[in-house]
């Protein structure tokens, strides 16, 4: 389909031939596009990996931040302007390792953004190290002798947090990435899309070939509103489910705030109130 | 010292209460300071107390004068100590003089006997009246009762400020306050102890308020509308002001899950637009200065306040230290531009917070405010602040579709716009960038950026704050002094008389006005009074003015100065 | 019981009388006791916060580190010195707010460690701001309008890392508590026990009387090696269950790193081997 | 310009590889240097690279030479260019002398026109041996051939090489190596390529490893057993490196979930009683400052690798700079001592790591090495390292029931004991402490222990290692660098051959050799040459030597300075 508007023209891509990410970029513009989403109107913040590059490769406001920091900003832009669409994508590194605290608390917040995770069990852009989702026994430079610690499990971790949404995707699969993709961000409050990703460089494991033979997509039988369903489905290892594991709708970080309940006018349009200071001054007058 | 301390008394007498954390010190500090500047009278306040929740040894130190007044004494002509152990946990600083107000049980034998005793039972008369409860409130009627104050105005303070309570307890403190100040009224106490100078009423309708209500108050005057930061004594402060007053003032208030998630949630406000802050303190700000190395990168307004307190490490959480000047200069990996600002009264604390946003805004840097535990947690009575001196200055500018956020220009500052707002898109990149925000390996981009970000520094020093030189202008002894200490400074140099020396007090640390090297090679002898252990706003001056500054009188036990402390410390380096 | 071995004599305890922490200390140092733990042989480890202040109050080696930080010092010290006992006791604040990377990356590591929490649902040092478990609508200084934020659930989170094992007290009942520490303490693995603990002073919601009228203890019903039936138990929010609902034995992180296969010696009891340094260096001269 | 290169060329030729990344210039690079040093020629290798996987345009240098060399050259005697747009990515690098070689279609038409070019059809050959993957190996076969290199002796070490793979593999090496070797015995090449100089069979015996390597050596040698570290450029080699040989060398290495974990493991494993190291670079760094603070509190001995690059931010993640110096020096709230290295060769880069172990323990403060992207990958051949010189010194002591961790000594350093090792008990606390590390809010304590922890600097600046002066002794030139730029400069100098001129070189550059002032006052004219904007060291003299450099001669376009650069620098400053 025709993505124009999210179209860069012919820039230079810092992704290897093959990667992962290319089919995850295409398949987010063409989500964004159908859900007629305004590039004015889109920001996309990330951290620093291979993944974090993408909001680089299409046309839109972006805050590419630190390392591990995407979820912080993301939160505040949204809180400070509420009209925009707010999408927070980086790597697995990026958001389950250096930035595992802000997802944690992240998903407690419940803003209305939404969370991509290019999830390809390793490090990429620092040359192959194990990742937090990498698999048991992967071997890089640094774990010589294979990974033992056990994968993080961010869709079994959001569950636990009562996520508003959580899903998992497989970017070899553009139709139902597509679908998933455009399901959460049109979902209201925090949504997660974690999407296996291979790296055709640093991850000789978890290939393109290795995803399509360890997924399977959950099916009508699966209710999204039953959280102990969803996280027995998420701690499955043998195959591993795909799609919409759990919707559990709630207010917004930024409703919560009440900073919207009389005055609709995003924060940075808003003056001081010199009537209402000068009012809060004066109390230090009164003895009180 | 003795003839000092009388002169002093006849217009100034300290109060010292001391008590357990959890006893209601602050109780009554609150009330004495409130009565006394209702009452017409200058009024200052400033704590110690520990890092604990119950039990311990705090100590509230107040001054009342017939003059302004705004700095800690050592001296206490009264102390009230509230618990076992008050008194030795003052031990230093009791004089000959010193009447000692209380339980003789609290005070203990010894104490009752070398020393001026006066006994007023606090516990006996407050149990009788309804509960032990109340004894705080028998404290502030012995207090009112031997300065002399009028009692109907006290009880009429009590009544209001216990006004949302029921009938009963609004009762039981009235009965309370009068029982401590006829108590007094019943004993033989010293003379020198009731005011004699006349009450202004224009006091009373000054403003009364700390440190960290002057940042606070100063943020919401520089058009602060969103603050994230972690709790950390003493610049939680600041965060609770602003949360406690959000709502209504429009501050979007966050307490975020750690350092790193406040200051990156900053830079996202500001890129969104919002006028943004943190404050934090010691370790807090020590994690966020990966956080500052991107505001620096991003070229994003952002503001820090920064409450010192003294380290390294968790150190002494509750006290106060002027130690992290360097660690906020050179925060941050990598060059780029910042402020300082070291606000060193609390119209400073609020301008210059106010300021702060203005000049983060315009520059596009990150701006601090050094401010101390000493200074967040004290208070006095002052005019009052003057709304329309302060204007939120906003430099954002309307995108148009060929808007580039990094345009190269040649004061380094490139207009700033966010997204939503105009045709353009807003693109911000923590690696190095071109002019429209993309990341880039073009090494002369690099060094154009670099070059862009560093020209910055020109402007900044343009806007720089002079410093304040107070005293006879042909001077022969210089004192140079930052931040917190300006009035402690004044005051102790006002008492030496000194007609040879005058004193030079820095709001703005960094960039250093350039005035500096000429207003110190002035001088015969300079002298740099601070709050650390290596005299780092000396160094600061060795390395920015260039010029040696002779003598440093540093202070590093977790106490802020006193008058006392500054007038014996340069004594001795004057004998010397 | 007498815990003489651990005793500190008269000391000052920062604690506010009638907290939450008096009977953990106590009940922890019976537990010891029982254990027959040599003081000389145990290490303690905790950030800061009023919990975190424990190490002062009982005899033994220890780590008073930063706050938030009390995990990373605690693996390193048990994988530099494995003949040590090490416990990591904090508060709710510590370990899951500014902690909460090191707490989910520690549970992968799984170090032979004791995590000790003590969950009094608010920063008791800083004076009563919310913390991760505050529960929603607590109003604090700073939540004035209430906390808006879903409450961190530490049980849900440590089941879906797969923890080694993951247990709940409650201060107020000391007989239980200390099967539980004694428990986790034994337990080969990284162990979590969270213990409500009134705080008296900062937390009017949730005291000793609430916490003993929301609570009730995992019967031989609860299978703990069963993860979706801990997780469901952990997810219970109407009373909350009490006990230890996971155990997944494994080995540790001091094992998997392999440093003891060969030589049991403790990491700071060996010297450079020179020889196979020598070695090493040989082979930079040796074009290879 | 001319004359220099024709001078140089005698015993002196630079060749450049520059291709994609993932194209295997490393391969390349790697051939060439082991195969000239095993002939026995001096050999110098550095990259320059983007920071992504695939693509873009790196470049690697290597100089072989008739003497010993170590330092990049701007100049290009043969340029390997392995893809379209590698000659644009070099072009400032290009002089007329500069001899291309490879694909005809690579190099393009305009280039291949106005430049030498010999045309060796790289990907032509491969294939027709096997396969594309080969041509890497042509082109090693290439620069063989034009350097003259004995064929047999290359072909040996490519047997070597590729020793572990199946034989078909082998024999396609053997003869793709043999096949770029004779397409260029086929052509018309220069003379001036040619080595003429004799090798020395003595230099197939050195080592020749990189920057990274010699510091992962040199914390072996210092005792080094854990080390715990979160990736990062250009840190992460040291981590690699260490992990590599963990098991053998009894190295416990550990990936960190972030670098705040890293440096808090560390100083656990230390206050275990480890030997503890994190590596690290810019933000990672920067978030390590608050563990820099709990190391300087607890004096726990630990040793940080910060291998600097470009910032603010993320900046230039594979690039070099020397913009870190101020960050490490004042890094961590509240003041303690430190040490900072900064080695400038790789014999340094070993010794001085090792060293800061010992000194770390000693004074049971953080030490820190100072390096660089460009050190870290760059590469030449030296005599060896003398483990008989090194140590890995313990000052740790069985405690006896009575310890205290933190007694009061005059020097300042208490004795270290170990949990578990002797009768007492060790207790550390990130509060301020008593003797026994117990919390206090005592102040006279508190005070105790500033002065004990700052007393170290006393001892530290005893053990300070001298900065090398190289050059006449009664110089009137003075050029002052420190770090990475040794070898760069001295060759410079060299080149320049001014017999007034002097160079100082500083390897550890705090706390300062004492000497500084008067080595600095000694010349009539002074420059620092440093890697940043703003003139750090040149700041950190002025600071704490307390004398001014005249000028800086500085670089932050993110390569490192080349011998040229500083030619023409100094040469510029010269002439001012
Ligand atoms: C504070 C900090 N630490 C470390 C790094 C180095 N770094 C850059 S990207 C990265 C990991 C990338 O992995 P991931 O997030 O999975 O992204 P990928 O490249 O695999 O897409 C690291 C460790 C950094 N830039 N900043
Ligand atoms: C880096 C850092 N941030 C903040 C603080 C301030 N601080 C000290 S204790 C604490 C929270 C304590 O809460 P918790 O961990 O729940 O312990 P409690 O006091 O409730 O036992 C905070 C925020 C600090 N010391 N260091
Ligand atoms: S390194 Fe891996 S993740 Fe990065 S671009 Fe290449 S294939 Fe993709
Ligand atoms: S503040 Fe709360 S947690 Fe802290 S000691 Fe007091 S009661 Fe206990
Ligand atoms: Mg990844
Ligand atoms: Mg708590």
């Amino acid at each position: 389909m025709a993505t124009d508007v999210f179209e860069m023209g012919d820039i230079d891509i810092a992704w290897c031939p093959g990667c992962g990410n290319y089919p995850i970029l295409k398949t987010l513009k063409e989500a964004l596009t159908e859900l007629a989403i305004d590039p004015k109107q889109l920001v996309m913040v990330s951290g620093i990996g291979q993944a974090a590059k993408i909001p680089h490769y299409l046309k839109c406001h972006f805050f590419n931040g630190l390392h591990g920091r995407a979820l912080p900003p993301a939160t505040a832009i949204k809180a400070v302007n509420p009209k925009l669409t707010v999408i927070a994508e980086s790597g697995d590194g990026d958001m389950y390792g250096e930035g595992g605290n802000h997802f944690i608390h992240c998903i407690r917040r419940n803003p209305d953004i939404t969370n991509i995770v290019h999830d390809n069990m390793v490090y990429g852009l620092t040359k192959g190290q194990a990742s937090p989702t990498s698999r048991r026994g992967f071997k890089t430079p640094v774990q010589v002798a294979g990974v033992i610690l056990k994968p993080f499990n961010p869709l079994a971790v959001a569950i636990a947090l009562d996520a508003s949404f959580v899903a998992r995707a497989n970017a070899g699969d553009r139709e139902q990435t597509r679908e998933i993709l455009k399901r959460a961000i049109r979902h209201k409050g925090y949504a997660l899309v974690d999407i296996f990703q291979p790296c055709v460089t640093f991850n000789k494991l978890n290939t393109y070939q290795w995803f399509k033979d360890h997924v399977y997509y959950l099916d009508d039988s699966h209710d999204p509103s039953d959280r102990i369903a969803a996280f027995a489905k998420a701690t499955e290892t043998d195959r591993l489910p795909l799609g919409v594991f759990y919707v559990n709708p709630k207010s917004s970080f930024e409703e919560n705030t009440q900073m919207y309940r009389d005055d609709p006018r995003p924060l940075c349009e808003r003056d001081v109130d010199a009537g209402k200071l000068a009012a809060l001054i004066e109390t230090f007058r009164r003895a009180g | 010292m003795r003839g000092t301390q009388q002169a002093a008394k006849k217009q100034d007498v300290s109060i010292v209460l001391c008590g357990q954390a959890g006893q209601g010190v602050q109780t009554v500090e609150h009330l004495v300071t409130r009565i006394l500047k209702a009452a017409g009278y200058h009024v200052f306040a400033t704590k110690e107390y520990m890092s604990r929740v119950r039990g311990g040894a705090n100590s509230t130190t107040i001054r009342v004068c017939g003059r302004r007044v705004a700095a800690p004494v050592s001296r206490m002509d009264i102390l009230v100590p509230l618990n076992e152990g008050a008194v030795a946990h003052v031990a230093e600083r009791l004089s000959p003089e010193t009447v000692l107000v209380g339980e003789r049980e609290v005070v203990g034998d010894d104490d009752v006997e070398s020393h001026r005793f006066l006994a007023v039972p606090f516990t006996q008369i407050a149990s009788d009246i309804g509960g032990k409860i109340y004894s705080n409130v028998v404290a502030v009627g012995a207090i009112a009762g031997l300065l002399g104050l009028d009692l109907d105005a006290v009880v009429a303070y009590v009544r209001r400020f216990f006004a949302k309570k029921t009938d009963d307890i609004v009762a039981n403190n009235v009965k309370a306050v009068q029982a401590g100040y006829d108590a007094v009224g019943r004993l033989d106490v010293p003379d020198g102890l009731k005011l004699t100078f006349k009450p202004s009423p224009k006091v009373a309708d000054e403003m009364l308020l700390s440190g960290a209500e002057a940042v606070g108050l100063g943020a919401i005057a520089g058009g602060c509308n969103f603050v994230s930061s972690y709790p950390m004594s003493p610049s939680t402060n600041v965060l609770t002001f602003l949360a406690q007053h959000g709502l209504e003032q429009g501050v979007l208030a966050e307490q975020a899950e750690d350092e790193i998630a406040a200051v990156n949630m900053a830079i996202g406000a500001a890129y969104a637009g919002a006028r943004a802050l943190v404050t934090t303190s010691g370790g807090g700000f020590a994690l966020m200065t990966e956080g500052v190395s991107l505001a620096g990168m991003l070229e994003c307004p952002v503001v820090i306040h920064l409450a010192q307190r003294p380290g390294p490490a968790t150190g002494l959480p509750t006290r106060t230290e002027q130690a992290d000047l360097e660690l906020a200069l050179y925060a941050g990996h990598g060059e780029f531009p910042r402020i300082l600002f070291a606000p060193g009264t609390l119209e400073q604390a609020f301008y210059l917070t106010q300021r702060a946003f203005n000049l983060a805004d315009k520059h596009q840097v990150p701006a601090f405010i050094l401010t101390d535990e000493y200074l967040i947690d004290s208070y006095y009575n002052f005019k009052g602040f003057d709304l329309s001196k302060t204007k939120a200055e906003r430099h954002i500018v309307k995108t148009t579709r060929d808007y580039r956020r990094y345009e190269l220009t040649k004061n380094g500052i490139s207009p700033r716009g966010i997204p939503g707002y105009g045709d353009g898109l807003v693109a911000v990149d923590s690696d190095e960038h071109d002019e429209e925000g993309h990341i880039t390996e073009d090494l002369n981009v690099r060094v154009a950026m670099v070059d862009k970000r560093l020209a910055k520094g020109e402007a900044l020093r343009k806007d720089v704050v002079r410093p304040e030189l107070i005293g006879p202008k042909n001077y022969k002894r210089l004192v140079i002094c930052w931040g917190s200490t300006y009035h402690i400074v004044r005051e102790a140099l006002a008492e030496m008389g000194r007609t040879d020396t005058a004193m030079l007090h820095y709001s703005q640390v960094y960039p250093l006005h350039p005035s500096t090297a000429d207003l110190i090679r002035k001088a015969r002898r300079t002298v740099v009074v601070e709050g650390n252990a290596t005299g780092q706003f000396r160094k600061l001056i060795r390395l920015h003015a260039g010029v040696d500054v002779d003598e440093a009188l540093v202070k590093y036990d977790g106490l802020g100065f006193t008058v006392e402390d500054v007038v014996e410390g340069l004594t001795e380096i004057g004998n010397r």
